[in-house]
């Protein structure tokens, strides 16, 4: 059904669902075609035949035409509208919920970027590369105010709301590179707010996603350590405490009392947490407390992965991490509810818990 | 008083009786600029109103013009990504609250309703004057605000950009329609009372014409939505001007119930908007078909169930806003649903040309025009009320097409038809019939070429209120600025011809379309009192058929037309 | 004062003082039954008793029940299209927080 | 002209009928339009209403907590004023439709003005606490929880917008006592007597859902 529109005229389809809403889409077309016709045919020849002074019979109606025509109608557009509805409402249905299997991606809207963060670790700007065929998940929040989340090619669109979780997916039909567009009005540059999703065979995936910087879920689960057990409290750029900042620090040589220094490795980083004022860096008070016995080796290595990997990279996942009553859009964090398999999104996602 | 016709009671006066010892016309009673701003009278506030929609659209109109010249091309070469959107927020503000919502229901509405139903005037005459004022108030708070700087919110202050993040003046707009609100509200309050109680003898509810149906429908939205929208635009200037916290997400509030709280009134809105286009059509169909309308309670019935059912489908307007999918289902089968009424319109209409005398008049021509448009605008709404297919063209330009198709293609030609339909009556002078007919089928092309294209463009994933845009859309941008050039030159012709005609325009006859409605039996213009004696209602409306009685026992003897000094 | 123009002062006092006794009663037992062992009744308690206090100043004070037909029909549309409101609002509130 | 016949105003004027008739027919007019207008009402405080019942399905401790700021003294002392108003007010729009008792409307008139300034008041004293209980929304909120400010975000605009509905309620009532007190006939079946007390009315039952929506959730336990 879908050849019956002229190829300029469709846009890109590159989705399983995009293949779904184009045969209804042609189908209420062709039907909606159907029914102007028909209304603006029977105008004409009314027009035409009754036109005044013409010759046509202005007798009485005949007896047929009366309330049983209403009805008639009545029930035959009720009826279609009701097809309509049905025929809408299973595919909508049907496709709701995402496979189990579904790729992980998170997606952080703000004025005017979209951020996206696959479960593999890779980070992106404005862009989002995905293998074809995979389903994506998509779980989308914003920063600032309400954005919105499309993508013509898969007729995908959902938005982006602030301090609350939204969830969508998609599975990509074809490779290439796709616009990804902002449909919610969003302030001045809402109209540049753009995108690209770039769908890729597999193997390229793959090749791609080994050239990005290495992510092992570490260093995230080190950011939300560093914000739990206070450490953002002093080391912050914000902070009132006077304590060094973290951001860009690995491996640099820095200066210690008595014209030492020292590199900052993991084992430097581990001493500094487990005995701060041993070596304190020139300029600062050693005012900071021991974490020994407070910190697991694990959480030390966490914390080490968080800060190699750069304290000002991460703000991605801080803004994941909501308080679950502010969130109730959003697939909790965990315990959920049971429920019905044919209309929610799949489980949610489960963050690890420091 | 000499002539010999006059031994029949209910035929006109002969024309060179005038100078009866009969009341002058509402135009020529009082001549100051305080017997205007101070009046009771619902026809001469119906003007005031009229002279205050027209300044509106035509701000509205002209910032349309400039979006769609800077839409002309991808980039931005006219104006600055601010200055763009709050170009397209004027647009939007102006032309929903202080164009559309107001325009047939104060003007036609004001003028009409009393007369239809053989009243002297409104239940409650001071209040209808406050209303005015009111939306006066309103319309200027507006105003001030885009001459302070404008405001980018959007016509829909979606939360949290309008309380938070906009740097512009959101609260000055804002109180503007709400203001413009109560305005409503009284209206609404003016001609419910209004239909109830002052009714002629004779003329009960089943008789009454579909207009003042679509009135009497029209102002229950009124009253039942505008206050929700009052309470929605409250909170957002507490928000914004007093910091109180309901929507802030940043503090547990939640934007999606400032949605549905919106769209409570916003989507019943469109119902204000297009149910008096329905009764300006009944009306002027039936006249120019010469033919009883087609399925009289029905129409009747229809119009109830739109404006009740109305109620129940804003969540349309949400799917892809986060909104659980269960109520997502529910609110698509109840707009499903709403849109059944509508097309028995259409069909009745349509059914109501067959074995008529169909006359080409221009109301004819705009009537016409409205079937076709609103056909489209109508089916495009299922696709919006199909869930998936919603979720690809939400806010993009097929919404843009789909609402203009309504609201302009629809709700505008009915705008034009009753005014060029009722004219005589109002002004008691004729307009040029060549011109308004080339208007008429202008109109309908320009805006065809205007809006069908940005269908096109909407499917292809052309998002609205976008500045600059993706250049494979430029085609679909280029044809509707084109078109957006036709509908300007066809929208500033009734200005110029209707204008002419006041001062040019040939004297009116009492009833030049030889129509059957109440209005009909007085002057025109019509006097201060509307009617010479008391009507009396007999039968059933849209008269036209040879075989029927004459609807209206008729007054004393009417003078062929009213005084215009 | 003649006895005439006094009575219906006396029938008017009597009835109104009634009902506003009734309601003072219905204000108190509200205050208590918030301090009660009702646990999530509370709220259905409390709103009950203002919907029961409201239904009273509207149908004796607002003297809903000496107006006519149209009157009422008149409020009741009001309390319609408010149910309407909520019921469908609240209906997307809940399914969604049901999700969580 | 007769008492009644000043009062008809236009268009029940012209309606050929007797003044009597008329002037019934404004009257039940009146009050049917008075009655569309609250049943507007009801739709704003309705949503008002609706706001809150989604944002305490939402937050229900932090909106038990905050609850449990409120002054239920003054809460409760309001309520029974108001619904004392609401007594005077009953009384008076009764005893306006018979002729002799035009120094009880009055009285009953002038208690209704009364208490409704005594709400303000005691409304007014109420603020002040609660402005130095830092329960203004803000950086220097009192309490902790976040969802807490929405509930006073709440309390200040359905209070605000109840105590402007109540102001011109008080100023209607004044007026309907400044005119009665100059024309000995103005009152007697006006409509305009039942149209003040019947919104006046409605404004005390827009409280009556605000008590225990603002001072009774959260207390026990």
């Amino acid at each position: 059904m879908g050849n019956l529109i002229p190829a300029f005229l469709k846009p890109e389809s590159a989705s399983v669902q995009a293949a779904k809403v184009d045969m209804i889409f042609t189908g209420l077309t062709l039907i909606s075609a159907g029914i102007v016709a028909l209304v603006i045919g029977l105008v004409v020849t009314f027009a035409i035949r009754f036109r005044r002074g013409s010759r046509a019979n202005r007798g009485e109606l005949p007896s047929l035409v009366s309330s049983e025509f209403e009805i008639g109608w009545t029930a035959a557009t009720l009826f279609v509208f009701l097809f309509i509805f049905w025929w809408a409402t299973s595919i909508e249905i049907g496709a709701y919920s995402a496979p189990k299997d579904a790729m992980e991606v998170h997606v952080v809207a703000k004025q005017w970027m979209w951020k996206t963060q696959s479960a593999s670790g890779a980070r992106e700007i404005n862009e989002l590369h995905v293998p074809v065929g995979a389903p994506v998940r998509l779980i989308l929040t914003s920063q600032d105010v309400i954005h919105s989340f499309y993508i013509p090619a898969f007729r995908l669109k959902r938005d982006a709301l602030p301090y609350q979780q939204t969830e969508t997916w998609f599975q990509a039909t074809k490779t290439g590179s796709f616009h990804l567009l902002c449909t919610e009005f969003c302030g001045t540059d809402h109209s540049r707010m753009l995108g690209r999703v770039i769908v890729m065979e597999p193997q390229d995936y793959a090749r791609w996603l080994s050239a990005q910087p290495e992510r092992d879920g570490l260093a995230e689960l080190g950011e939300r350590l560093f914000t739990a057990r206070g450490c953002s409290g002093c080391h912050d750029a914000g902070s009132k405490v006077h304590a060094p900042s973290l951001a860009g620090i690995w491996g640099q040589a820095v200066p210690l009392e008595g014209n030492r220094t020292a590199t900052v490795d993991e084992a430097y980083l581990r001493d500094s947490i487990l005995q701060p004022k041993r070596d304190v860096v020139v300029g600062y008070e050693p005012i900071m407390p021991s974490y020994e016995g407070l910190l697991t080796d694990g959480e030390i290595q966490s914390l080490v992965a968080y800060i190699r990997l750069g304290t000002d990279k991460l703000d991605l996942i801080q803004s994941l991490s909501l308080e679950p009553s502010q969130n109730i859009c959003a697939p909790g964090q965990s315990s959920a509810s049971p429920r019905s398999p044919a209309m929610v999104p799949g489980a949610p996602a489960q963050t690890p818990r420091p | 008083m000499s002539s010999g016709a006059t031994a029949d009671a209910t035929t006109l006066a002969n024309p060179r009786e005038l100078p009866l010892e009969l009341p002058a016309s509402y135009l020529a009673d009082g001549r100051t600029l305080l017997s205007w701003l101070a009046t009771t009278d619902h026809k001469r506030i119906a003007i005031l109103y009229a002279v205050v929609i027209t300044f509106f659209f035509f701000v509205g109109g002209i910032a349309a013009t400039l979006v769609r010249l800077e839409l002309f091309t991808p980039q931005a070469d006219l104006v600055g990504s601010d200055t763009y959107n709050k170009l397209f927020s004027l647009h939007g503000i102006v032309m929903v609250w202080f164009f559309l919502i107001p325009s047939i229901p104060t003007t036609m509405g004001n003028f009409l309703l009393p007369l239809m139903i053989g009243a002297r005037d409104l239940a409650f005459p001071k209040l209808n004057l406050v209303s005015w004022y009111l939306n006066l108030g309103g319309g200027l708070l507006t105003l001030a605000a885009v001459l302070a700087g404008g405001i980018d919110t959007g016509w829909t202050f979606y939360v949290p950009y309008s309380t938070t993040f906009s740097n512009s003046f959101v609260t000055l707009a804002v109180l503007g329609v709400l203001v413009s609100g109560f305005s409503t509200i009284a209206t609404g309050v003016n001609f419910i009372a209004t239909v109830h109680y002052l009714r002629a003898p004779g003329m009960t509810w089943f008789r009454l014409p579909l207009f003042v149906w679509a009135m009497y429908t029209t102002s229950l939205i009124f009253v039942l939505a505008t206050p929700v929208l009052a309470v929605t635009l409250t909170l957002v200037v507490a928000e914004r001007s007093f910091g109180l916290p309901i929507f802030d997400p940043a503090r547990g509030g939640d934007p999606i119930l400032f949605q549905h709280l919106f769209w409570f009134y916003s989507h019943p809105a469109v119902y204000i908007m297009v149910l008096p286009a329905m009764g300006v059509i009944s009306e002027v169909i039936t006249c120019y078909a010469r033919r009883r309308i087609f399925g009289y309670s029905f129409m009747v019935y229809a119009l109830v169930a739109i404006a009740m059912i109305g109620f129940f489908t804003w969540g349309h307007h949400m799917f892809t806003s986060g909104m659980s999918p269960y109520a997502a289902l529910v609110f698509s089968f109840l707009s499903f649903i709403v849109a059944v009424p509508s097309a028995i319109k259409v069909f009745n209409w349509t059914a109501t040309l067959y074995r008529g005398q169909i006359g080409f008049e221009s109301p004819m021509l705009y009537a016409l025009g409205f079937l076709g448009l609103f056909t489209v605008g109508g089916l495009t709404g299922l696709f919006l009320a199909s869930v998936p297919i919603d979720v690809h063209v939400q806010d993009t330009y097929f919404v843009v097409a789909h609402f203009h198709y309504i609201m302009v293609g629809a709700s505008v030609s009915a705008y034009f038809a009753g005014l060029h339909f009722w004219w005589p009556k109002i002004t008691g002078r004729m307009y040029p019939e060549a011109w308004a007919r080339f208007a008429a089928i202008l109109m309908f092309f320009g805006f065809n070429l205007t809006f069908f294209p940005q269908f096109i463009a909407g499917y292809l994933g052309m998002p609205r209120r976008y500045h600059v845009y993706p250049p494979e859309f430029q085609v679909w941008n280029v044809l509707s600025s084109a078109g957006a050039a036709v509908l300007a030159a066809a929208y500033l012709m009734p200005l110029g011809y209707l204008t002419w005609s006041v001062f040019f325009g040939s004297r009116a006859p009492n009833d030049p379309w030889n129509a059957s409605g109440l209005e009909w039996r007085t002057t025109s213009p019509p006097p201060r009192q509307n009617f010479f004696g008391n009507p009396e209602v007999l039968a059933q409306p849209y008269n036209y058929h040879p075989e029927s009685t004459p609807p209206i026992k008729d007054q004393p003897r009417v003078p062929s037309q009213g005084s215009l000094t | 004062m003649s006895e005439q123009r006094q009575s219906p002062a006396r029938a008017i006092w009597l009835r109104s003082l009634v009902v506003w006794a009734i309601l003072i009663a219905l204000l108190g037992l509200s205050w208590l039954a918030a301090y009660g062992p009702f646990g999530g009744w509370t709220v259905a308690v409390n709103f009950g008793i203002a919907a029961a206090q409201a239904t009273l100043v509207a149908v004796l004070f607002m003297r809903l029940n000496e107006a006519s037909a149209l009157v009422r029909l008149a409020a009741v549309c009001g309390l319609f299209w408010a149910s309407i409101l909520f019921a469908l609002t609240l209906s997307d509130t809940f399914s969604r927080l049901a999700n969580v | 002209m007769s008492a009644v016949g000043k009062l008809i105003r236009e268009p029940w004027d012209e309606l050929g009928l007797s003044e009597s008739k008329a002037f019934a027919l404004q009257r039940s007019g009146a009050t049917f339009g008075i009655w569309v207008f609250i049943a507007s009402e009801v739709l704003f405080f309705g949503a008002i209403f609706l706001l809150y019942a989604a944002m305490r399905i939402e937050h229900a401790d932090a909106f038990a907590a905050a609850a449990r700021e409120t002054n239920i003294v003054y809460g409760t002392l309001n309520t029974a004023i108001l619904l004392t108003s609401g007594l005077t007010a009953s009384v008076a729009s009764r005893a306006a439709e018979h002729d002799g008792l035009r120094r009880l409307t009055l009285w009953c008139l002038a208690a209704t003005a009364a208490l409704g300034l005594a709400f303000l008041v005691v409304k007014g004293l109420e603020y002040r606490e609660d402005i130095e209980k830092h329960l203004v929304p803000g950086p220097r909120f009192a309490l902790a929880q976040a969802p807490a400010q929405l509930f006073f975000g709440f309390y200040w605009l359905s209070t605000g917008v109840h105590a402007i509905h109540l102001s011109i309620g008080i100023g209607l009532v004044g007026r309907l006592i400044g005119k009665g007190l100059r024309d000995h006939e103005w009152l007697v079946g006006n409509a305009q007597v039942e149209i003040a007390l019947l919104y006046w009315g409605f404004v005390d039952v827009v409280w009556i859902f605000l008590y225990p929506a603002l001072y009774l959730a959260g207390r026990a336990g």
